[in-house]
């Protein structure tokens, strides 16, 4: 299991804050969305393909081949806008 | 050096994080800050209200980090940094970077350096509430420049 | 632009002087401080204490100058400048520079300039009391370089 | 008559903070700091004369070769150590 965490447009857009979800055998960002798309339909494909989305694993930023192990938490959120 | 990080939904006082910059050694010569208000348009729309949200964890992290950075490039003394989240009206403050140094060059080149990439790279969210509704904001091309240029220097 | 200029023998409150150029205008998006402390040392002697005095009339029309130079290089919606005279302490904040600007670049940069020429122009004149006697200052180099970098840029 | 006023070290040099004098035909601060020279000694020569000394005439900075006349306020002190 990895913990999802899903913020600012990306949470609206998938009507999820956060989840548990098992990896079903993927290694990396990039197979986890695959594994989420296949799951959960073509909107989390869609989202979570987004070309300006930002991941971070274990709150720390992330690409898409970075792998990933049960008890990560992956998070996913459009550009910030602080300050 | 002193580090407060503190990201909250009160106000802030700047008399106060100022005068307990100013406390943290006899040697504090300078002081400066930089206080980000709420304006009420930004781009084109009418603003009515903000709501910021962030990562709680990594945004502290975050923020840790970029000070650590302006830490090795400047000789700094303490540094504050508080930032809001929930909803904010337009004047509200919504962020406050304060440096103590000996110098004040220092100082004013650790405050730029810390709100720039507070801006481009600190996990926080804003949604405004304008006149043609609800709209999350991405980061601006000007801030992205801001935190650009100091790669250079 | 809205001008405060105050040279007086109290203390200041930053967070007052910085609320105050907020409620300027509601398009202000960024306020700058620059708050200078006495320190206790000043090149070597340890310093127990400070008398400053000025030219009355004179000293407040040259920051009025001051500040309407760095009004030409930069958008500012309000400036305020309050600087001590009299018996100061060592960390006794001395003087206050709050800009307020719609963008923080300008916000910065002018109160930068107007700190720098304060140092190097405005009639004030500060005696040190050290354990070696009573001494007057002199203008710093390092203050001279700083202003004269404004005049490359 | 013109208002002279002294300020930090070279008041106490002088022990003087404010005079009203008259300029007995001098026409420029160059020539009232010899005619001041001439009325109060050598040491009014010696600290007006400082290579640093600054000058203001009516409030506004002024080289020795600043005209005066009667009426004006002429001011003598160090170099400047605000902020």
């Amino acid at each position: 299991m990895v913990k999802l965490i899903f913020f600012a447009s990306i949470r609206e857009d998938l009507g999820v804050s956060e989840a548990e979800e098992a990896v079903d055998g993927a290694t990396t960002v990039a197979e986890l969305v695959q594994v989420l798309g296949l799951r959960y339909g073509s909107l989390w494909t869609e989202v979570l393909s987004r070309e300006n989305i930002l991941i971070a694993v274990n709150q720390a930023m992330a690409g898409l081949q970075h792998p990933i192990v049960p008890g990560d938490e992956v998070a996913f959120f459009p550009p910030v806008t602080g300050g | 050096m002193q580090t407060k990080i503190s990201v909250q939904t009160v106000e802030f006082d700047v008399g106060e994080e100022t005068r307990a910059l100013g406390r943290v050694s006899s040697q504090v010569g300078a002081i400066t800050s930089f206080t980000g208000l709420v304006r009420d348009i930004n781009e084109q729309a009418g603003v009515s209200g903000l709501f910021l949200e962030h990562y709680p964890g990594m945004t502290e992290k975050q923020i840790a980090e970029i000070i650590a950075e302006a830490a090795l490039r400047w000789q700094l003394q303490a540094v504050t940094v508080i930032h809001r989240i929930g909803a904010l009206q337009p004047t509200d403050p919504i962020v406050f970077v304060g440096v103590a140094s000996l110098h004040r060059g220092d100082a004013f080149n650790a405050c730029e350096y810390i709100i720039d990439f507070l801006k481009t790279r600190a996990t926080f969210w804003k949604k405004e509430q304008t006149a043609a509704g609800p709209r999350w904001l991405t980061t601006r091309d000007s801030d992205v420049e801001s935190a650009r240029a100091w790669q250079k220097s």
